[in-house]
């Protein structure tokens, strides 16, 4: 089994939404897009074709990163949580207005190493690459989710499998998704971990994965400009000093290639 | 539609500003066909420095208003790891021009150069000259991300003395890209042309700062790793576009105008005020086809 | 939320930037209230020139991404119809502050001049002099859009050398209003401390153009009547972040921030980097209430 | 008779959008505003609340001058022409959505002389601040429109004892409103005629009125960026060669205190 990273157009295209669904805090939107088809964990760059600009702070300009989180029926998927100008307006998009679309974009996740069961971590909308990475895994996979409260917990139907934590308690575990991870590891360590999610969540997920000498692919975030290697704006330390681009070395990197996860390097928590 | 620049044939007028477009990557990302059907008529490098530079530590990046800032550092391979591994992969870069039927022209290569001194920018155009991919050098005299480089851009008399120590190592195309954070910009352009630049190219970022979300009441602190940063995108289109005008007038060498083009009615409007060739930055980032587009454009409004 | 200035006291640290809000025309379209709760803490007068000018012909403004550029080319009735006419009717400005029940507060008078030589500078400041209704006077060196000013504020020895000529004619508050257009701001504000200066005030707008959209075919020609303006608002928020920074960490007298400041969180920034006082310019003409809803803003802020 | 200029709140209102219905190529935009009434030819700035900005040319930025067409029922029409971002962005709300006003600005129209009937004439969108002087002036009043084809014509209807010109003779006169307005005043020179329109209809309404020893009125437009005399931004040179601003001196001006009307100092043509 492998999965193969997509290449895109060289231009933005213009895809036309075809639906947008509350899901607790979330939004699914999903676009038109026959062309498509990625490796789970690539993402696009969007951007609405009107209304681009004008929102808070005269903003968004630049065009908005963003995990396919799935791709079937010629349509691509995305899941959203407004925390600013630019994902508020994608998340006010009606069916029949355009996004320009640049992507699919950057490195997906690997397949797991064999003899090993996948085991996937979610923190808040950066469980968006884990459901297209679940669609994709040929057996049932488990998927150890954490949200903020139990309305963000709403996206957890998304998935299969899944053991939930939230901050306050409010459904399942009370606590971090990284404890979760901890029980299943202690538990049986021929896993490898595919993970998503804030930064100190991923910080979490890579201290332990080391700890406990499990490998771990992280898909990490940070804020972009572009998002194909031509601003070099996206970077995060690499352990041997060097930085690496989120956005043509990852978004899904190894965490053993990783120093310290930083803040700026996950999803918004 | 195709041009001549400095003796140079390109294919249309529109090419990438240094920095916002790297070749290599993008093939990564759009497949290797990009190299064949390039969006620009010309590739320009990012910056190179003699040693290799990691950059600035992150975030590097922060939109504001009709732009961003970056504050990127110029990172890069040094001037040895530029010639020995990317230059061989740029050389055959080609393009069709500005619709898909076009006649398939190659793109000549300028590669923008920083030193800190006139002895270091001396070298980086020496080994540039040795190398016949190299159709151009660009001198960044002008970023205000890093120390050096500033002072020499602003400063009409530093400007005209750093250029005539090098100019003669090399007979290509010499191109001076002026920093816009200047009192008198045309001044400089003048110095670059008596200090025997074939073309000045404008404008750069302009120094620009961000501050990050502040806590309750905590006072802000900067939030670019670099701490301060240049502004680009069409937030400076006017300033460019004054800028360019004001240089124009006042040099005989072409000049290549860039600052916030997003479509084919602006780089028309640098043309206009005497531009020979328009540059493209920030809006390859909203669309990494802007480069094409934009020739489009330009041919249909003319 | 009351604060001093170079000793005297402001309601809240909003105040106007010159040239973009005209009392006595708000009070015409306001209604007479307007001067009893005034929106900001300090009055700035638009630039006063020792003669009476027209202005540029119009057009004088033109939209830009998240700005404008204007070219007014400073009309004005020249001082002593300025102080004879509307001295009188801006002496009483009062305000509540940034709340509806606010404390009853005096709104001093700052006059912004300009002259074109340090004699001519001299003379309206001495004039300012013998008015107590003007409790303050900035110097405009710095505005792009007329010849004069531009290089005494650019440069600072000749900055330094032409405040030392004025400082004596008045024991009031002097702030110098900067220019933005230099290569080395702070070293212009460091040589408007050194002349005897109070404070600084910066930016005011960048040099910038815009031209008429083109009729087909033809080469498009400057839209403003002065053929280049000066860019303001949002787009160049960044920059004057910069540049406040940048002038507070190298002077000791205060600072007032202005450029692109559209809401408290805006004015916040700039105080953060070292600003004592705020001025708001282009929002007002998004809303005339801008003044007192930043004020408002920034105290919920703090 | 006498029309007093109502004075604005000094700051900008969000008023609710109410309706905004097609006449023709023009949108007519009706807005909850209570506090209301002006006097005919007072204008407002306009911003829609959200979406301001990010369309052609990453604009609007700045409000929008616009006539108050009408003032009935607690609520302000508006007559719009969409010739670029911001009356495009205006054209397009919703009811519901909010608009940012600030407003009635200017110098409205004074009532006719004693023993003069008012003449009415429009070029375009101009009309707009002759439907609401039609409404105040106690007789009937004859208007004379001109548009530039029969689709704009069909706003003709929103007025009275309407003569129309059209510039490609689908609808009444072949030919401009100029001409209309001669042979009105050649039959009977007691008139004093009330005009808005482009820059060149105005400049043939002041040459012919001024030929004809007719009074007028003209309700001019400039490029405007404040809308309340603090920028000096809308100036437009008067016959002794002074400036004045049409915020704040206008928009109404008679034609005496012009010089020639230039090409800036109309409604969209
Ligand atoms: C590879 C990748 C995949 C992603 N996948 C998803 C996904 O599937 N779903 C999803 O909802 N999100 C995803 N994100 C995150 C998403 O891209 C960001 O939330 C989005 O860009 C925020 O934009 P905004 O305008 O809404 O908010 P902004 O205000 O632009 O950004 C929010 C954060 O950015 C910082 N910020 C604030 N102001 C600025 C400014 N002016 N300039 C720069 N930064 C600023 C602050 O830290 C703030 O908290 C992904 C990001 C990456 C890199
Ligand atoms: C007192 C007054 C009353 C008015 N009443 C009405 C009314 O009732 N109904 C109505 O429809 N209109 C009215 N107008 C005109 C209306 O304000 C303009 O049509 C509107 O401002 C145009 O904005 P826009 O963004 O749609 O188009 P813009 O593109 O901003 O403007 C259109 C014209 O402005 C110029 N222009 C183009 N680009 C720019 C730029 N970047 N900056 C500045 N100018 C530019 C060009 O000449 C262009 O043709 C009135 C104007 C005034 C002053
Ligand atoms: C992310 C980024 C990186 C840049 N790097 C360089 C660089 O390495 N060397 C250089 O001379 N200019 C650099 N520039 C400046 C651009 O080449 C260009 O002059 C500027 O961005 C204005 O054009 P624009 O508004 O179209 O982006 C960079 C600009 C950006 C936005
Ligand atoms: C229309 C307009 C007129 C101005 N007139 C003056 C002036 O007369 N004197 C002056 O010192 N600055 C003048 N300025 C500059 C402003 O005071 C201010 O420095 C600048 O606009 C930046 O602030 P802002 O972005 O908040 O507008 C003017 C600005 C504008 C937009
Ligand atoms: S986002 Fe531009 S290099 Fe990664
Ligand atoms: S529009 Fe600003 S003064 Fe008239």
């Amino acid at each position: 089994m492998s999965w193969s990273s997509a290449t895109a157009k060289p231009e933005r295209r213009p895809l036309e939404v075809t639906a947008n669904e509350r899901v607790g805090s979330y939004r699914l939107l999903r676009v038109h897009d026959p062309d498509g088809g990625c490796a789970p964990g690539q993402f696009a760059m969007l951007a609405a074709e009107q209304h681009w600009g004008g929102g808070q702070d005269e903003r968004p300009f630049l065009p908005r990163a963003l995990s396919v989180a799935r791709h079937r029926g010629g349509e691509a998927h995305f899941l959203l949580e407004d925390v600013g100008p630019g994902t508020s307006r994608l998340c006010e998009l009606a069916p029949g207005e355009r996004v320009f679309s640049v992507g699919p974009l950057g490195r997906g996740f690997r397949p797991p190493q064999p003899g090993r069961r996948a085991l996937l971590v979610g923190g808040g909308v950066g469980i968006a690459p884990l459901m297209i990475l679940q669609d994709r895994l040929a057996a049932a996979t488990r998927a150890l989710l954490g949200f903020r409260d139990g309305e963000r917990a709403r996206a957890a139907e998304l998935m299969l499998d899944v053991h939930v934590a939230t901050d306050d308690g409010s459904v399942g575990h009370r606590g971090t998704v990284a404890e979760l991870l901890r029980r299943e590891l202690e538990e049986d360590r021929e896993a490898e971990v595919f993970a998503c999610g804030p930064g100190p969540m991923l910080e979490a997920v890579r201290a332990l994965c080391s700890q406990l000498q499990v490998p771990a692919q992280l898909a990490l975030e940070a804020p972009m400009a572009c998002g194909f290697g031509a601003c070099f704006g996206c970077v995060v330390p690499a352990r041997d000093g060097s930085y690496l681009r989120v956005c043509v070395d990852g978004p899904v990197i190894d965490a053993e290639a990783l120093g310290e996860v930083g803040e700026y390097a996950g999803a918004p928590a | 539609m195709s041009v001549d620049f400095c003796g140079l044939e390109l294919a249309h007028p529109v090419i990438n500003g240094s920095g916002t477009f790297d070749a290599l990557a993008a093939c990564e990302a759009f497949g290797a066909g990009l190299l064949e059907d390039f969006p620009f008529a010309a590739y320009v490098s990012k910056t190179i420095t003699l040693e290799p530079r990691r950059g600035n530590p992150p975030p590097r990046v922060w939109e504001v208003p009709a732009g961003m800032i970056n504050s990127i550092g110029l990172p890069n391979k040094g001037l040895s790891s530029y010639l020995a591994n990317d230059l061989p992969r740029l050389a055959g870069i080609t393009t069709r021009g500005h619709e898909p039927g076009g006649e398939l022209r190659g793109v000549p290569l300028f590669t923008n150069v920083m030193g800190s001194t006139a002895a270091e920018l001396r070298e980086l155009v020496e080994a540039c000259d040795r190398h016949e991919e190299i159709a151009a050098v660009e001198l960044n005299v002008s970023c205000p991300n890093v120390q050096t480089g500033l002072d020499i851009g602003a400063d009409p008399d530093q400007l005209r003395a750093v250029l005539g120590e090098l100019r003669g190592a090399t007979g290509k195309p010499l191109v001076v890209k002026l920093t816009p954070n200047a009192a008198d910009v045309p001044a400089c352009a003048v110095a670059a042309e008596e200090g025997g630049a074939d073309a000045v190219s404008l404008i750069n970022t302009l120094r620009a700062m961000a501050l990050a979300p502040a806590l309750d009441g905590a006072r802000a602190r900067p939030w670019l790793g670099g701490r301060t940063g240049g502004l680009s995108g069409p937030a400076v289109r006017a300033v460019a576009l004054a800028q360019v005008a004001a240089v124009a007038e006042r040099v005989r060498i072409p000049v290549i105008g860039m600052g916030g083009v997003q479509s084919g009615a602006h780089a028309r409007q640098l043309l206009d005020v005497g531009a020979s060739l328009v540059a493209v930055g920030t809006e390859s980032f909203r669309d990494p086809g802007a480069g094409r587009r934009i020739a489009r454009e330009l041919q249909s409004e003319r």
